[in-house]
């Protein structure tokens, strides 16, 4: 029975929250995370395979798609895969055993913070934080992109629903980035 | 005509009216001794001492648009010998020992203003290539001073000490260093060139070269073909649009550094200071203006103007280190154009070409290189063999490996 | 500046690294008899041209592409964009 | 004080009277006002003082182009130099100070320069001051520099906050005047995606300053109309008080929007300002025009305006200069300020136009064919004096002039990217040229279309062209299209103090002595006489003195030159640029996993990159830091120490392909690597010199894990992205950084074994037998936990580095100290890690410093020939591979006692000390708690065969000379049985 303790990326036991005008901000520690890149000549196969896995056909460039098991494009034959962390600490053996030799596949749980934003004018507080062309951008997509110097995955999940990946280290900077533009803005 | 206060009371007196143009309007003639392409401060400055120097009166300095519009009428004004390397460090505290007797030898007011120069550091490991590179200066003959943060904060309580993301932990401060009015080093080195039988021939454009059986005969231009014995190339930022009519290739880019100037200030800033953990550096002009820069755009140009990135990146760095200047207001941005070379140190050198020499490389240094590149270059046109301080800008030290790295990031030539 | 990124369209320059000449895609082969010359060509000689220029560019804060982007150097414009990936293959470069 | 010269009517707000100062005297003002139409309204017209000669200065405009009006606005730590009054909007609790006089506004001492006029004429400075040499930085600079700049700044740090954001659009319309609206209602009604800007607060423009009617409302109505229609657009964003400063390659505008300089106090969390990068597909600029002045004699005395700068006020702002105003002009548009001044009450004195064939059919009088030849009045216009075509002069009692000399196309940003603009000899003015920023093009008067229904027109025709709609044809209203008339005149013959250009004190005798001397290119007469250098950008000067230099030169202004226009379009406060990226936040912070448990801990935290990493971490009483680090050295090496070095950069390379690849970018071979294997990596950049180090650890066959050092592990992931995708296109292996994602500590010292074995789980045999040096695997640690384990040594120690998913990081470093406390396990921090590894002779950042080979850091064997590697070709060179080269080595003072300073350059103990003479220089120092020594690492010439030769270590910088031996670098453990244990 592991008996340590897990920390959020902003060292809280439990993950943080903060409200400005109708916006929330969500710290989010409870998503598994694992990288998965397509071996040479085996692109087709890695996301037949995927495609399995998420329950839906891999996504596309700048798409995310799936249910419970979440996929989203990372780079040319490169997704990363989401899961719920309570039943899939060990994502990355699951996917592996999923996509066989077709792909590398990569535990990245832990190198990535979330942080979720709900609410209405969420385009409002982005627009400070990044050059994403936010008219393009809908439930579905997903884009990489700088925040305050930070590299960062944006996932629309609808109009009033955003995640933000960003690496856990920078948890704080990227926080205080979010939280800052939020008071501005709103 | 001798510039002094006493011709200034008495011109204007007597309605300024006897004061004569800086330089003269010639014709070329159709042959020079030597042609310098290039009517640049490095141009200029060679035919200074080409003329003054070296006894060489046939000369000729083409110039294609106006004299000084190229880097010497765009860049942040600073001049320091504060180099490690003993490729460098000879060669520009041979410059600032220039500076030093450059207006008495112009006998014009380039306002070379020795407010000292102070490089900041934040990291131990800075400080202690700092502490070698000062003791590097100093083996050299030149001055350098290492100073703790408490020093720097003494000398610039300005400063951001307490709410600094990367803490100032000393700086090494060159007081010999500082700044000069550019337009007017270009303008006094023309005067003085002129005055002793150069002919600077504004709006000539260098078209072509002409070269025979390996040698070089002259430059094709807008103005017709001109003869010369030897032609030096000193057109940094545009050395390989003019080298490409030789047919040579550089081990040089082209890259845009961009420059700002704030509107005028009452004075805040006693020196020059550079920034250790951002990219920036800046100064005050006698005008008030700060003064500044920071790092290259990045990607190859022969545009002169730069991108809304850079300036950004230079502000932050700026803001984060004096947070006192935040609320000036930046006035006016512009870009000149870089001869990066792939070690960060310059090119003074023969080329396969008989006749034909170059002067080039200089990255964003060559300001405070003017007058020992103009003596160097006319000391290697005069007697075909380098000056003594600049035996090592040779084009083959790439291929023998014996660069001049610097910043030691190798021969990428965006990051010197 | 923008990169018209060929699979993810237009993006800010800033999200890109600059390293230079597209030419540093043709690496000299290590066993050539003249390989000490041709790696310090490659090494250190430049076209640095005014006017159409291919150079690379990698899409640091984007999907770690690297890109070969066709630029004029006298007005910025950009003409193409490719994956060096393809580029490189294109020049016969495999493994 | 009352508002003597308020009239009636204006966009301002009657109903609200607000407070405000200006040189410490309190006025009143209103809702709409700026600050310069507020001081007006209360009769004050000396504002400020001129740079060079401290000449009075009153407005001279109502805009952005103002020269004169500005002042020192709030006060404390908010102080703001050279703020333009004519675009401060006012509000309740405004404060503002006249700037670059002493002791007063009224009386400023430094005005005596203007008696000395004479000898300070244009470039002046540089024929003189030379002598004595020192006398410069002594004597005549610093007063130079104080009699210099304009304001101050409040040497504390700003304050406010600013934001900067992206926003994208179809069309940016620049300018929200006649044709920017009309501009903006054609784009969104045809559903365009658009954004408006203008630097004002109230859109527009010109329609805010006019009496005429457009269609059948008055133009001001009108615009409030159009802008009601386009605010209920939602594809339609308006931003006013914002400026668009740039244009930038391929579309991409900087806009500047003043969202807190109109109130007093800014709510907490908002933005003083927002930099805006607009990235467009296509942008219309409907910039307007810009009055320009005509030079004559004292031309620069407050309550000389330009014409157009008086109706605004009359007609906006509902306040005049003076209750008795002439006009001075060369066209009809100055007649139009003088009716409609007239209609308001304002006596006019007279029009002096010096046209002949003037228009004089109005209700004051017209001096046709007549000129103003100089003026009156210390600190304001008193009298103007009037040469009249007969001859004679008469003088005027009047205490504002207008001045008309015609209108300049604001082609500024097409400038922006080296665009150069034409001369139109209609117009008497530059306008835009061809060679326009890819996607821009211009309308109204901006592109020379002066009238407001040309204005109208050419806004809906350039949006319908910008967007290629078809068939479109709004319906434009009704609206004046005078044509132009006017006689081009810049100057009044005769004059000598005429200022062009009023903030620098340029005149037109400055003009015609650069001439004299030489700089007779536009570029020469502005950096030699500093013309349009100002504050203000020569926007009302730079032509003006570009056609009397043509007229001294005999030529035409198109053959003289063109004047371009730099970025920004007006001044920008430095932090606006800087946004949030200042103080804390210049750069983002990286945490390691044990960061909190760290500062619990006490520990001193330095940076290192964007990462804080402990320090070293003192005890109670440890006064000094060597204590500590002292201690944590001892500790480590007599039983067991702990380390995060989480931040060094991992990088997962898997892939068929993946130990071939790793063959190639280091210089060392690593097929034959075993699986459960780490080896140490040294890899090289292109050009030979040793770009990083690190360790490659084999989990598969077709799986490595490689670590990079903290510093370069960006550079390095970005070089094999290069190297994979560049070089070797058709290789299987993929790349992804893995830093983050787990916390990694070292576990060094003789009990390191001991002290893991009680967390790992117990099915993994971590004994030296089943887990030998360099060992490498995947295990299982605190009941189940998901764990690499690595064996490898920077301290010379038997040492491990254990790894575990990053959120349980702080708990495993947590229970590493209390599982230790058997062993007295101490954390130790970058200092103590340092030491050590200078004991242990392992090269590091101040080594790896770029210029440095593998046969330097004694590492020459490691670069095998018998496969292609980065670097190996290029790091053969002649100069490269020399007999005395330097080589790393270790040095020891003789007294143990001595410092060693890094960066202290070694010196052979007789001879001179001069770079001449130079051998080598210190790269690292510390002092061994070990060998109770100083010691240090240094690349010295032909170092290998230099071992025991006794040195001089100098430091001239720091006033140190000591006597070194020249030693091993290996100063602990050099056979590496600790390691091996």
């Amino acid at each position: 029975m592991l008996d340590l303790v897990a920390i959020t990326a902003l060292g809280g036991s439990e993950p943080q929250v903060d409200t400005v005008g109708g916006i929330t901000c969500s710290e989010v520690p409870g998503v598994a995370l694992a990288s998965v890149a397509a071996r040479m000549g085996q692109e087709t196969k890695a996301s037949k395979a995927l495609a399995k896995l998420i329950s839906a056909p891999a996504p596309g460039i700048g798409q995310h798609a799936g249910d419970t098991v979440t996929a989203f494009w990372a780079g040319p034959d490169q997704w990363m895969i989401e899961a719920p962390f309570d039943t899939h600490e060990e994502l990355a053996d699951q996917v592996k055993s999923a996509l066989g030799d077709t792909a590398s596949v990569t535990e990245q749980t832990d190198g990535w913070t979330r942080f979720d934003l709900n609410g209405d004018q969420i385009p409002a507080v982005l627009e400070l934080l990044s050059m994403l062309d936010l008219r393009n951008i809908d439930a579905g997509s997903v884009a990489r992109c700088s925040i305050h110097h930070v590299g960062c995955f944006v996932l629309c999940r609808s109009d009033e629903a955003f995640s933000i990946y960003g690496p856990r280290s920078s948890a704080g900077s990227l926080h205080h980035a979010i939280v800052t533009a939020m008071r501005s803005a709103l | 005509m001798r510039y002094s206060g006493f011709r200034v009371i008495k011109e204007a007196l007597t309605g300024h009216k006897g004061w004569k143009p800086v330089w003269r309007d010639p014709e070329p003639k159709a042959h020079y001794d030597i042609i310098v392409i290039g009517g640049g401060g490095h141009g200029l400055a060679t035919a200074h001492y080409l003329s003054k120097v070296y006894g060489h009166r046939n000369v000729a300095v083409v110039e294609k648009g106006w004299i000084g519009g190229g880097n010497v009428g765009r860049n942040t004004t600073i001049v320091r010998s504060n180099y490690m390397l003993d490729g460098n460090e000879p060669f520009y505290e041979f410059s600032m020992k220039l500076w030093e007797g450059l207006e008495q030898d112009l006998n014009y007011n380039a306002m070379m203003s020795q407010r000292g120069i102070l490089n900041l550091f934040h990291t131990d490991g800075q400080r202690d290539a700092y502490t070698r590179r000062g003791n590097a200066m100093i083996l050299h003959g030149a001055d350098a001073e290492l100073l703790d943060a408490d020093q720097v904060r003494k000398e610039h309580p300005y400063l951001n000490f307490d709410d600094a993301r990367f803490p100032i932990k000393g700086g090494l401060a060159q007081r010999r260093g500082g700044t000069a009015r550019h337009d007017a080093v270009a303008w006094g080195f023309a005067r003085s060139a002129d005055s002793h039988g150069v002919d600077i021939i504004q709006n000539c454009e260098v078209t072509g070269l002409r070269i025979e059986n390996g040698k070089c005969l002259g430059v094709e231009t807008s103005k017709g073909f001109i003869g010369a014995n030897k032609v030096g190339c000193a057109v940094a930022g545009n050395s390989g649009r003019v080298m490409d009519m030789a047919g040579m290739r550089l081990p040089i880019e082209s890259h845009v550094l961009q420059a700002f100037v704030s509107e005028g200030l009452k004075p805040v800033l006693p020196s020059v200071i550079t920034y250790g953990a951002g990219h920036f550096y800046v100064s005050q002009s006698d005008k008030g203006g700060l003064v500044f820069g920071g790092d290259l755009d990045g990607y190859n140009t022969y545009a002169q103007r730069g991108n809304l990135p850079v300036v950004e990146d230079v502000c932050e760095g700026g803001v984060s280190l004096m947070p006192m200047i935040g609320r000036a207001r930046l006035l006016r941005m512009w870009g000149g154009v870089m001869d990066m070379s792939m070690d960060g140190s310059p090119i003074i050198d023969r080329t396969p070409v008989k006749g034909l020499y170059f002067n080039g490389g200089w990255c964003y240094g060559g300001f405070k290189a003017t007058p020992a590149s103009g003596y160097c270059f006319a000391h290697l046109l005069a007697k075909d063999e380098p000056h003594s301080t600049a035996t090592a800008y040779r084009f083959d030290r790439f291929r023998r490996g014996r660069m001049i790295d610097e910043k030691g990031v190798g021969n990428q030539p965006n990051l010197h | 500046m923008i990169i018209n990124h060929p699979l993810l369209g237009p993006r800010d320059s800033s999200e890109f690294t600059y390293l230079g000449d597209a030419t540093l895609i043709n690496r000299p082969d290590w066993q050539a008899e003249d390989a000490a010359e041709a790696f310090y060509e490659y090494g250190y000689v430049r076209d640095n041209p005014a006017g159409k220029h291919q150079e690379l560019w990698f899409h640091e804060a984007g999907d770690r592409s690297w890109l070969v982007v066709t630029r004029d150097t006298t007005t910025h414009e950009i003409s193409k964009v490719e994956l060096a990936r393809d580029v490189a293959r294109a020049r016969g470069r495999s493994k | 004080m009352t508002q003597n010269n308020r009239l009636s009517g204006g966009q301002i707000d009657r109903n609200t009277t607000v407070n405000f100062r200006f040189d410490n005297r309190n006025y009143t003002a209103h809702p709409g006002d700026t600050l310069a139409s507020a001081l007006l309204a209360n009769d004050v017209r000396l504002i400020g003082r001129s740079f060079k000669y401290h000449r009075p200065r009153g407005l001279l405009t109502a805009g952005s182009e103002e020269p004169n009006g500005i002042v020192e606005l709030r006060s404390g730590n908010r102080q703001e130099p050279n703020t333009r009054a004519t675009t401060t909007e006012m509000f309740d609790g405004l404060e503002a100070q006249s700037q670059n006089r002493w002791p007063s506004l009224k009386f400023d001492a430094l005005g005596v320069n203007d008696l000395f006029s004479n000898f300070l004429s244009a470039g002046f400075y540089y024929k003189t001051f030379m002598w004595p040499t020192a006398f410069w930085e002594k004597v005549y600079e610093p007063i130079i520099r104080r009699a210099a700049g304009l304001g101050s700044l409040s040497m504390e740090a700003d304050p406010d906050e600013y934001d900067k954001g992206f926003r994208h659009c179809d069309l940016l319309i620049i300018g929200a005047g006649p044709s920017g609206l009309m501009a903006a209602l054609t784009a969104g009604r045809a559903g365009a995606d658009v954004i408006l800007a203008d630097e004002d607060f109230r859109f527009g423009g010109r329609l805010n300053s006019e009496t005429f009617s457009v269609g059948d409302q008055s133009a001001n109505d009108w615009a409030a109309q159009a802008v009601a229609e386009l605010s209920s657009m939602p594809n339609v964003r308006l931003m006013a008080r914002t400026t668009v400063i740039g244009a930038f390659d391929h579309g991409i505008y900087g806009a500047v929007e003043r969202t807190g300089d109109h109130v007093a106090t800014l709510p907490a969390g908002k933005p003083r300002q927002i930099l805006w990068r607009i990235y467009t597909k296509k942008a219309l600029l409907c910039a307007g025009s810009t009055e320009r002045p005509i030079a004559f004699e004292n031309n620069d005395r407050p309550g000389i305006m330009m014409a157009s700068a008086l109706r605004t006020y009359a007609n906006r702002f509902a306040a005049t200069a003076s209750q008795r105003v002439a006009i001075f002009t060369n066209n009809d548009d100055g007649h139009r300020t003088a009716a409609d001044l007239h209609a308001k009450g304002v006596h006019i004195c007279a029009v002096i136009d010096v046209r002949k064939d003037a228009p004089v059919n109005y209700d004051y009088e017209v001096l046709s064919g007549a000129q103003v030849v100089n003026t009156k009045g210390r600190l304001g216009l008193t009298f103007v004096e009037v040469a009249l075509p007969d001859g004679s002069t008469r003088t005027l009692e009047c205490g504002a002039l207008g001045v008309s000399g015609g209108w300049n196309p604001n082609v500024h940003l097409t400038c922006h990217q080296r665009g150069r603009p034409v001369w139109n000899d209609d117009l008497a003015a530059f306008v835009p040229g061809s060679n326009l920023p890819v996607g821009l093009s211009v309308a109204g008067a901006a592109n020379g279309l002066m009238s407001t229904y040309g204005a109208l027109q050419s806004g809906a025709e350039g949006a319908a062209a910008a967007l290629e709609l078809k068939d479109v044809r709004p319906d434009l209203p009704e609206a004046e299209d005078t044509p132009i008339a006017q006689k081009p005149f810049w100057y009044v013959e005769g004059c000598k103090r005429a200022w062009l250009d009023q903030q620098n004190d340029v005149t037109v005798k400055d003009v015609k002595l650069s001439y004299q001397e030489g700089f007779r290119s536009v570029e020469h007469l502005k950096r030699y006489t500093t013309l349009g250098m100002a504050t203000d950008q020569g926007k009302t000067s730079n032509i003006s003195a570009l056609a009397i230099m043509a007229e001294v030169a005999g030529k035409t202004i198109p053959e003289t030159g063109t004047t371009i226009f730099r970025p920004p379009y007006t001044p920008v406060p430095i932090s606006t640029f800087a946004g949030r990226m200042k103080g804390q936040e210049f750069h983002p912070t990286r945490l390691t996993p044990s960061h909190y448990w760290a500062k619990e801990r006490g520990a001193v935290f330095v940076e290192v990159g964007n990462w804080l990493r402990a320090q070293w971490f003192p005890l109670p009483g440890e006064t000094h830091w060597r204590e500590s680090v002292d201690r944590e050295v001892r500790q480590t090496r007599a039983s067991v120490g702990v380390c995060d070095c989480t931040t060094l950069g991992k990088i997962d390379v898997q892939g068929a392909d993946a130990a071939d690849f790793l063959n190639r970018v280091y210089a060392n071979g690593f097929a034959k690597l075993a699986v459960r294997k780490t080896r140490y990596g040294l890899m090289l950049r292109e050009d030979g010199m040793v770009m990083d180090d690190g360790t490659a650890a084999r989990l598969a066959e077709d799986h490595f894990v490689v670590t990079t050092t903290t510093a370069n592990a960006v550079n390095v992931y970005r070089h094999m992205e290069f190297v994979r995708q560049c070089l070797f296109p058709d290789m299987d292996v993929q790349l992804i950084s893995t830093t983050e994602s787990w916390a990694q500590y070292a576990v060094a010292g003789p009990n390191s074994r001991k002290l893991l074995q009680k967390i790992v789980d117990p099915e993994f045999d971590i004994s030296n037998d089943a887990f030998p040096f360099m060992g490498c695997g995947n295990i299982t640690v605190c009941g189940g936990l998901r764990a690499r384990l690595f064996r490898i040594s920077f301290s010379g120690e038997l040492a491990f580095e254990i790894a575990v998913p990053s959120r349980y990081g702080d708990a495993l470093m947590r229970r590493l100290m209390a599982d230790g406390e058997d062993f007295d396990v101490v954390p130790y921090g970058t200092e103590a890690l340092g030491v050590m590894r200078i004991e242990k002779g392992h090269a590091a950042g101040n080594e790896l410093n770029g210029t440095t080979t593998a046969l330097n850091l004694g590492l020459g064997k490691m670069v095998s020939k018998k496969k292609d590697s980065i670097g190996s070709t290029l790091s053969e060179r002649e100069a490269l591979v020399e007999p005395d080269v330097l080589r790393l080595v270790g040095i020891k003072p003789v007294s143990p006692e001595e410092k060693v300073t890094a960066g202290g350059h070694l010196m052979n103990t007789a001879g001179p000390v001069d770079a001449a003479h130079d051998q080598g220089y210190v790269t690292s120092a510390a002092y061994s708690p070990i060998l109770n020594s100083n010691i240090g690492l240094g690349l010295l010439k032909d170092g290998a065969n230099r071992m025991g030769e006794k040195m001089r270590l100098v430091s001239p910088l720091t006033d140190l000379t000591v006597e070194v031996e020249i030693v091993s670098a290996h100063f602990v453990d050099p056979e590496g049985e600790r390691l091996r244990a």
